[in-house]
């Protein structure tokens, strides 16, 4: 397909890079099937250049194919990516290797998978440094807290020697930031840079950017999900569908005269922060057909409300959880990390509770010591009546079929020498609800409900796109019909028609099972959609938490007041607005041997609206 | 609403099966290793039938000879004919290879497996692995042999008595590099996120084990497996220098090979075949093992 | 991970108790006897006073603890003495005798450190040299025309035993071309050159046979370690960021598959000590791994128990250290 | 001229682990020690008794053997020396008897000083040995290189239980021979050099000595006799084709003595059946159903082809024999040759006539008793081969057998606790060889006196593997401890090998030589079965 020629573009520039007629295809068995079909587009100097599109369109892989990292044997990229005019794709390995990292660098949308494990992220960070630039060891070491201080890691110089699994979801997406801008490059791929945080920060590292940017003359090819945060960064956007770039334009043109039926239908589906003022309970999403741009489904206010007399489902008192610093060559205990102190909240039946905060601040944290995966430090946690913490291997493995848990990250928590659909199928047959040809046909079901087909089955966990991969993680979780299920940020990673469906699967399920979710997430505009009531996390602790309607309409922690202020608003025209980039100093939750945080008093504003003080 | 994919038709568990043996047979090392290795099989055992020489003929007359039309691999010094020798050595030395390597691999996988990923057999387990490390081979078999060798022979008949010793033997004196080599690579994989996935659907430990620990450390194993046909035969033919082995005229490719190293100069055809045997054997099954591993491992390269 | 290794090492002490008692019980047991290699001339009456003046004859538990005293007390001291020149006490105290040469066991095995060290030491050291690098190429480069070759000579190296290799080298080397002497010279002293070149020559076969077979078995678990790393996604990064391709492979991708390859050397080095008995017997090296052979051949129970137990002492040190290696090298590995 | 031809390189593949032969009785140490101490009289090739540290060998005509045979007075050489220049006394001989004879000294020798009441000194270099009863043959203490006379100064804190800490004299025994041992690496190599103060001052020829073990025999023949690194390698148990492929190289070849070694399979008369447990192969197990038959034994022994058996695995090294008592020369017995030549017809006859008939599976039974022995042995590869070969010969007359092959050490052990000794003889028939030091054979022949029979009671112990018991025979060793005439005693022990021999008590095949490799550019080796294999190393010179 051709280029349209109406790209407006600073003349006498030529183009940073230039994609023309990108075709990737992957061996399937025996056949090539092509997931990139004929993409082209430019990138000018200092533009940025946005692609959305459908999860699963090719987005990652369009990147990835710029970046020759895709696997030797079983891809094959055609076409021509110029860079500066110099054909990439034709490139030596050695002249290739000074290009990446150098002149492009990428930042990878599944962080956990992508930092090495057995290194320390400090060192991680040097190295981009270290092997384009000859600078000492003491100087690199620098130059790298300077760059996690810059993407708000708190006490960057003692976590400088930390390990990628000791670091949040949010933290380790800042570490690939930080190591993507290390070297300083000319084109920076940054592949859902921002889902991992929270609104604030997010809005500082996108500040980030945009200061380098405008520094350093550095073009970016920004793929995300978030309109709000393609309408903020984007000079141009492409939309991708199916392997093509659909539309090509200013982000102008492309959010208010998008032609194609999918523009329009992404557009148009986007929830917007506020939407919800007036109404109490969680609404559904309008479904809106991708192929016409036609809205089939309408929104809808969930027609049930929670059942309070009952006793609720969950209840959590005075959670703590701590992991310890171990420092020094004998190592002695040096301090710790309060990642939950002191979390009381309950969940009834029916109910979600969404966990908010900042990234860092112990969501996936209290998740997990919810379902005990971490031996939480202290505190009771009442699972339907029974005490999580002093249950019994085979208590708590019945007690796991009831509690359901969505992983930050999907890749990561799926086993990669398994087949998704035994992968899926998996959590079913182990608890002997039923053959395996019930198990199979449940979970082509699900999986169609969540967007994936059936055939899909068959193939392995690195086959699939991010989004595809949290759509098989939850689709895991639904095998089993459990009572509660903890969703950390489990809809991230999906592009707005997707979440939308996913979300109106969640509460359709919620509604004809009564399940109650804890639904940890940093998009706010989905949180107010889909939640009864809202609890907010900074440093570890809740510092306020209530109906939903309650909290965002009437903030009244300062940090709260922070995060809704902060959220970005998918329109251009806003694009001027600059947020003042935030200089506080960034909390850490680290603290001393013998620390003991201060009890914390709570006030309560309105009925169930409580604020610590 | 679905994602771009070609058409495919539903799954069965049976084109499963079949995708495995097709990544399997797109990998030439492991076809031919399977070749060679189903070759060496059928020769050993369906070869006595073409060639009836009995092997434990003596023609003293015609010993030490080169290779020629009556004796193709020539005689040894008793006037053995040694292709006779050769094949029904196979059929004991790849019995014994593959049962006491089988039996050295499930030890080991099993204590390596339950230690790396139970805390508490940890150590118990580990010291058990340490002594069976430092226990002076030889010693034991004799002691063995002295405490088992009659009970055996006694319930299952000499022939039967005695390989079912020399596995037991074997096996239990050379499982312990096995363990030690899965615990440690069961210690990495136990800590990664899948294996706490699956557990928080509530997977039984065991299940935790099979499906999604042994997968992930095959490699390891596979190697050991390999490794381990070869010693096995190997050990097999120190052991009858001891009095534990199979009886001096049941030729073994392992005592064929030793026997005819002081020959090497005098009829080189003695050493030869049996040693390209033993090879070849290994070799055939390291290329199964590779392609295995491979067909196991979806991220490899597949040729 | 300090607490852990105190930890373990405290507990090694019973565990190396528990041990050396097992390994003494199951000597006694064995069937063989010290005076099997006597002339069956030596009538039984003259045997039986042999074997009391051994102490052979002593009761199980008896001649135990005399070793534990002897090996934990006498021996230490013994040393002390030699290092320090005080004598402790009465300075005579029995040190534990080898039944066979009625010497010392500790001078026995010092006298055979040198030659193991040179020529089983040499000869795995070149292994593991020479194995990584063999393994991370193979694995590198999966079915190139360097694997493959690899693979067949490691295969047929390991498979082949060592006592035919050993052979085929002397015919070949010494017999025919009469480049190097089959027999190794323990009295050799290295004083100019030239006893450097005899020494080195004399070294030549030996530790060949057994650098083929401990290349072998280690390249094939760096290579088999190396696929299962090389395709994982935090090697894309680090591509991504330009590190060079042999930084690439030798320090991520290397680093993440050395549990396996760190087993197996851990496993591999008080094998060094307890000698090669076979090829040190093929080519009369006579270091521990004959010492040790002739030892169990002519159940020289001291010397048997007391090499045994060394033996044992470095299993469960170095296998310790692997297990502190694998905290050190994985840091998801914790023993808390 | 001493010390001209530079270094004499022996190996020996089972290496040597101490010089002190009273320590160890093993021939290999024996051997080496013979370099070093020396008896007062030895053996020469042909089994004379030569003088060594005497100066004649005393005999009742020369007065040096007292006529009642209760006393034996030796006279040494003129100015003897020590290697460290002290002189060699009478007292050194009275000490060595002393030291073997100390009780808890555990003297491996002590069977040579049996019978000895006093040992002492008429003179400064004169010895009177007094023995309790009559000896008709005296010369055991202080003959041959097992009895060696060791210096009394080095050794006199070594007595009794003392004797295994002196290390350092165990090692480097000080001695009149024609070595001196510069170091000794036990079971490794001893370096010796030449004993500057040896009374034959133009001996030995060589200035050094090594005697390197380790290995396995044919590699240490490969050494000689392909490589030529080496000049003499001891004991070469290798097939006999190897040693001809070996010698084909010109480096040197291979020397055989012949003793009293005799290759013989062991034929059970006691039921050795496994349910039998603990009173298998003895007298209360009752007699073995089939091969208490006397046709059953003569016709095993009938159906075996000795020449077969020789040219596989023995070649130049052994010659086919029915004896037991094979040498010294007036000792044998050409009674004895029914056995000589295979006879299968005869065999089978045999075997026909008394009722063992052919099954179904042509093998042999009577009663419901089959013909199906087990055969064990010890491991060694030439015995492994001689094992198939008597199988494929026993499977002529339809006798199967069962081979089993043990760990010599294992085997010959002796552990009370093992049922896979050769004492208890677990088996139907066991094959293995003995012979005896010494031209004499009073003792050994007395190995088949019924009291001699190993069993439970005795620990096991005793001569009589074969547990032959006959009363005529007892009586007839009886007499042989009593007759003092060198021609009757020959009779008489002629008489007890035709009765071992022909009621088949065991089955002799091979008599067995002493094969040595030696290197062509070496001199004056005699090889000598009835002492040590260097007793004339003084002799040894390089070819010029
Ligand atoms: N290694 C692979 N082998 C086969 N198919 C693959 C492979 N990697 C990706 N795909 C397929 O290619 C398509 C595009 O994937 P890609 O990762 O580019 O999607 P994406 O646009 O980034 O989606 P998301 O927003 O969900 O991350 C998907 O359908 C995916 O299943
Ligand atoms: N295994 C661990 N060891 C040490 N510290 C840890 C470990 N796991 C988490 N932490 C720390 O605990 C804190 C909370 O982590 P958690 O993953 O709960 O954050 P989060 O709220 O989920 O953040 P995000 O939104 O970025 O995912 C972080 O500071 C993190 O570094
Ligand atoms: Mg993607
Ligand atoms: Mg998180």
């Amino acid at each position: 397909m051709a280029l349209p020629n109406a790209v407006k573009r600073n003349a006498g520039d030529g183009p940073v890079l230039s994609v023309q007629g990108l075709t990737t295809s992957f061996r399937i068995g025996d056949d090539w099937r092509p997931v990139v079909k004929n993409v082209s587009f430019d990138i000018a100097p200092r533009e940025t250049v946005a692609i959305v599109g459908e999860s699963g369109s090719g987005k990652s892989v369009t990147s990835l194919s710029i970046m020759r990292l895709l696997p030797k044997y079983t891809s094959r990229i055609e076409g021509s990516i110029k860079l500066g005019g110099r054909e990439l794709l034709t490139l030596g390995s050695e002249e290739m290797r000074k290009v990446r990292g150098n002149e492009i660098s990428m930042i990878f949308q599944e962080p956990m998978t992508s930092l090495n494990p057995i290194f320390p992220i400090g060192k991680q960070i040097a190295e981009a440094i270290t092997c384009h630039r000859q600078v000492s060891a003491a100087a690199a070491r620098g130059e790298v807290i300077q760059l996690l201080e810059k993407v708000r890691i708190p006490n960057a110089k003692s976590r400088f020697d930390d390990y990628p699994h000791q670091f949040s979801g949010g933290m380790r997406q800042r570490v690939m930031i930080a190591m993507a801008l290390a070297s300083k490059p000319r084109l920076l791929i940054a592949d859902e840079p921002t889902t991992a945080l929270d609104v604030t920060i997010q809005g500082q590292i996108l500040d980030l950017i945009k200061v380098l940017q405008e520094e350093e003359g550095m073009s970016v090819l920004f793929i995300t999900h978030d309109m709000g945060v393609v309408a903020e960064v984007s000079d141009r956007t492409i939309v991708m569908f199916r392997g093509d770039a659909v539309e090509t334009g200013p982000t102008d043109d492309i959010f208010h005269r998008g032609r194609h039926p999918y523009t329009r239908a992404l557009l148009s589906a986007v929830p917007r922060l506020g939407s919800m003022a007036g109404h109490e309970r969680p609404m559904r999403f309008p479904i809106v057909d991708v192929a016409s741009g036609v809205m089939t489904t309408p929104e809808a206010e969930v027609d049930r409300a929670i059942e309070t007399r009952r006793p609720p489902i969950l209840e959590v008192k005075n959670l703590t959880t701590r992991f310890d610093i171990r420092s020094g060559l004998l190592g002695r205990k040096s301090g710790a990390v309060h990642a939950v102190e002191d979390v009381s909240f309950d969940l009834c039946e029916g109910e979600t509770l969404s966990l908010v905060g900042e990234s860092g601040c112990g969501k996936s944290t209290t998740g997990r010591s919810i379902t005990r995966l971490v031996e939480p430090t202290a505190g009771s946690i009442a699972l339907d009546g029974r005490d999580v913490i002093r249950l019994d291997r085979g208590a708590l493995r019945n007690m796991r079929r009831t509690i359901q848990m969505v992983f930050q990250d999907p890749f990561a928590s799926l086993d990669p020498r398994m087949k998704i659909g035994d992968a899926v199928m998996e959590p079913f047959i182990e608890h002997g609800l039923g053959t395996k040809a019930r198990a199979r046909a449940k979970a082509a079901d699900i999986l169609k409900r969540v967007g994936l087909d059936a055939d899909m089955m068959r193939r392995y966990p690195h086959e699939f796109s991010g989004g595809q991969r949290q759509r098989i993680a939850i689709a895991r979780t639904l095998m089993l019909d459990p009572r509660v299920i903890v969703a950390d940020e489990a809809v991230s990673a999906l592009d707005v028609s997707i979440k939308a469906q996913v979300c109106n699967l969640l509460l359709e399920l919620q509604q004809s099972f009564n399940l109650a979710y804890l639904f940890i997430s940093h998009d706010m505009a989905v949180v107010e959609r889909v939640s009864h009531r809202v609890a907010v996390m900074y440093l570890g602790e809740i510092v306020e938490i209530g109906p939903r309607q309650a909290v965002f309409e009437n903030p009244q922690h300062p940090y709260t007041k922070k995060l809704m202020a902060a959220v970005p608003i998918p329109d251009p025209s806003r694009r001027s607005v600059k947020r003042a980039i935030s200089t506080d100093e960034i909390k850490s939750p680290i603290r001393p041997v013998g620390y003991e945080p201060p009890r914390r008093q709570y006030r309560e504003v309105s009925a169930g609206h409580l604020v610590q003080v | 609403m679905t994602d771009a994919t070609i058409a495919a038709p539903a799954v069965s568990p049976d084109v499963e099966k079949r995708g495995l043996w097709r990544q399997f047979r797109a990998h030439p090392g492991g076809v031919a290793g399977l070749a060679v290795f189903l070759f060496i099989v059928v020769a050993v055992y369906a070869g006595p039938l073409i060639h009836t020489v009995e092997p434990n003929k003596i023609d003293i007359r015609a010993k030490n000879q080169g290779p020629s039309l009556a004796h193709p691999f020539g005689t040894d010094n008793l006037g053995h004919d040694m292709l006779a020798q050769v094949l029904a050595g196979g059929q004991i030395s790849l019995a014994v290879g593959i049962t006491a390597m089988l039996l050295a691999l499930f030890l080991g996988t099993l204590v390596g497996v339950l230690s790396g990923y139970l805390r508490r057999l940890d150590g118990i387990l580990m010291r058990l692995t340490d002594l069976f490390l430092a226990l002076p081979l030889l010693p034991l078999l004799l002691v063995i042999i002295m405490l088992f060798r009659d009970t055996l022979r006694a319930a299952f008949g000499p022939e039967t008595g005695i390989f079912i010793l020399i596995v037991f033997v074997i096996g239990i004196t050379s499982w312990m590099h096995t363990a030690r080599i899965v615990r440690g690579d069961v210690l990495a994989v136990k800590n990664q996120e899948f294996i706490l996935a699956a557990k928080s659907s509530g997977m039984r430990e065991h299940r935790v084990i099979l499906k999604h620990i042994l997968p992930n450390v095959m490699s390891s194993i596979m190697v050991s497996a390999t490794l381990g046909i070869a010693s096995a035969i190997i050990t097999e033919s120190a052991l009858s220098f001891l009095g534990l082995g199979f009886p001096s005229d049941f030729p073994t490719w392992g005592r064929l090979l030793y026997d005819g190293a002081n020959f090497l100069q005098l009829t080189p055809s003695r050493v030869l075949w049996p040693g390209l045997a033993i090879s070849l054997t290994v070799l055939s099954v390291n290329f199964i093992g590779d392609a295995i591993r491979d067909a196991l491992d979806p991220r490899t390269l597949k040729r | 991970m300090f607490t852990f290794t105190l930890r373990r090492l405290l507990f090694a002490i019973p565990t190396l108790l528990v041990i050396s008692f097992i390994i003494f019980a199951l000597l006694d047991l064995a069937p063989s006897d010290p005076l099997s290699d006597l002339p069956l001339t030596i009538p039984p009456e003259v045997r039986e006073r042999i074997r009391a003046a051994m102490g052979a004859d002593q009761p199980f538990f008896i001649r135990y603890l005399r070793w534990l005293h002897q090996f934990f007390v006498n021996e230490p001291l013994n040393i002390f003495e030699q290092m320090t020149g005080i004598t402790v006490g009465s300075g005579e105290r029995m040190r534990v005798l080898s039944w066979a040469t009625r010497s010392p066991v500790v001078d026995l095995i010092v006298q055979r450190l040198p030659q193991t060290l040179w020529v089983v030491g040499l000869s795995y050291l070149f292994g593991v040299m020479l194995a990584i690098p063999i393994g991370v190429v193979s694995a590198y480069k999966q079915y190139s025309i360097f694997d493959q070759i690899g693979t067949f000579v490691s295969m047929v190296g390991y498979s082949v035993p060592t006592f035919f290799t050993g052979v085929l080298l002397i015919v070949i080397f010494s017999s025919y071309l009469q480049w190097f002497p089959s027999i190794y010279d323990t009295n050799l002293r290295i004083t100019d050159w030239s006893s450097f070149v005899a020494q080195v020559k004399q070294m030549v076969l030996p530790v060949a046979v057994l650098t083929l077979y401990n290349t072998s078995q280690i390249s094939r678990f760096v290579r088999a370690s190396m696929l299962d790393n090389l395709h994982q996604d935090y090697v894309r990064t680090a591509r991504a960021k330009g590190v060079k391709e042999k930084v690439v492979l030798l320090v991520h991708v290397l680093r993440n598959s050395l549990i396996p390859v760190v087993t197996v050397i851990a496993l591999g080095v008080p094998t060094i000590f307890s000698g090669a008995i076979i090829t040190e017997q093929i080519f009369r090296v006579n270091g521990l791994g004959q010492l040790l052979i002739t030892a169990i051949q002519g159940a020289d129970m001291p010397l048997v128990q007391t090499l045994t137990f060394i033996f044992a002492f470095l299993i469960v040190l170095f296998n310790l250290i692997a297990d502190v290696l694998y905290g050190l090298l994985d840091p998801r590995i914790r023993y808390d | 001229e001493r010390g001209t031809d530079g270094e004499l390189k022996i190996i020996f593949w089972q290496a040597i682990s101490t010089m002190n032969p009273y320590l160890s009785g093993g021939t290999k140490e024996v051997y080496g020690a013979s370099m070093v101490i020396e008896p007062l009289a030895r053996y020469d090739e042909s089994g004379n008794l030569v003088p060594m540290l005497a100066a004649e060998i005393p005999t009742v005509e020369n007065g040096g053997v007292s006529a009642d045979l209760k006393s034996i007075t030796w006279k040494l050489k003129p100015d003897l020396k020590w290697s460290d220049g002290t002189p060699v006394t009478a007292d050194d001989a009275i000490f060595t008897w002393k030291y073997c004879t100390a009780p808890d000294g555990g003297c491996a020798q002590a069977a040579y000083y049996e019978g000895v009441s006093n040992v002492e000194a008429v003179d400064a270099s004169t010895i009177k040995i007094s023995f309790s009863e009559p000896k008709p043959y005296p010369y055991s203490a202080f003959v041959g290189a097992q009895s060696p006379v060791i210096q009394a100064a080095q050794f006199k804190d070594c007595l009794g239980a003392k004797a295994p800490e002196c290390t350092s004299a165990n090692f480097g025994p000080i001695g009149t021979g024609p070595f001196v041992v510069k170091e000794f690496k036990p079971n490794d190599v001893v370096s010796f050099e030449a004993n500057p103060n040896y009374r034959d001052a133009a001996k030995p020829a060589f200035a050094t000595a090594i005697i390197k073990g380790g290995g396995d025999a044919a590699s240490a023949a490969r050494a000689v006799l392909e490589t030529g690194e080496f000049d003499y390698a001891w004991n070469m148990q290798v097939e006999p084709e190897v040693l001809a492929q070996m010698m084909t190289a010109g480096k040197g070849k291979i020397e055989v003595a012949f003793g009293t070694q005799v290759e013989r399979i062991d034929v059970n008369p006691f039921a050795v059946d496994a349910s039998l447990g603990d009173k298998r192969s003895t007298k209360e197990a009752g007699p073995h159903p089939a091969l208490s038959d006397p046709a059953v034994r003569k016709a095993l022994s009938l159906a075996i082809d000795r020449d077969i058996i020789n040219e596989a695995g023995y070649g130049d090294n052994g010659k086919p024999t029915c004896n037991i008592l094979p040498a010294p020369d007036i000792y044998v017995s050409t009674n004895v040759d029914w056995c000589l030549k295979q006879d299968l017809d005869a065999a089978n006859k045999l075997l026909d006539d008394a009722g063992w008939v052919k099954g179904s599976d042509g093998i042999r039974e009577k009663n419901g008793v089959k013909l199906s022995f087990l055969y064990q042995t010890s491991t060694n590869s030439v015995r492994q081969a001689t094992q198939a070969l008597v199988k494929d010969m026993w499977a002529q007359i339809g006798v199967a057998s069962e081979l089993r092959n043990i760990s010599a050490n294992v085997f010959f052990g002796g552990d009370p606790a093992s049922p896979d000794t050769f004492q208890k003889f677990y088996a139907d028939v066991q094959m293995y060889t003995n012979n005896f030091d010494g031209t004499d054979p009073e003792k050994y022949m007395a190995g088949w006196m019924c009291d001699k029979i190993p069993s439970p009671a005795s620990g096991w112990q005793g001569e009589n593997i074969v547990r032959y018991c006959n009363p005529e025979y007892d009586a007839l060793v009886k007499e042989l401890g009593k007759t003092g005439k060198l021609e009757e005693r020959a009779e008489i022990a002629k008489k007890l090998n035709d009765m071992l021999s022909n009621d088949v008590a065991q089955i002799p095949l091979i008599h067995r030589g002493q094969p040595s490799a030696v290197n062509a550019t070496l001199e004056g080796v005699k090889m000598n079965a009835w002492d040590s294999e260097l007793w004339n190393v003084a002799d040894w010179s390089r070819k010029k």
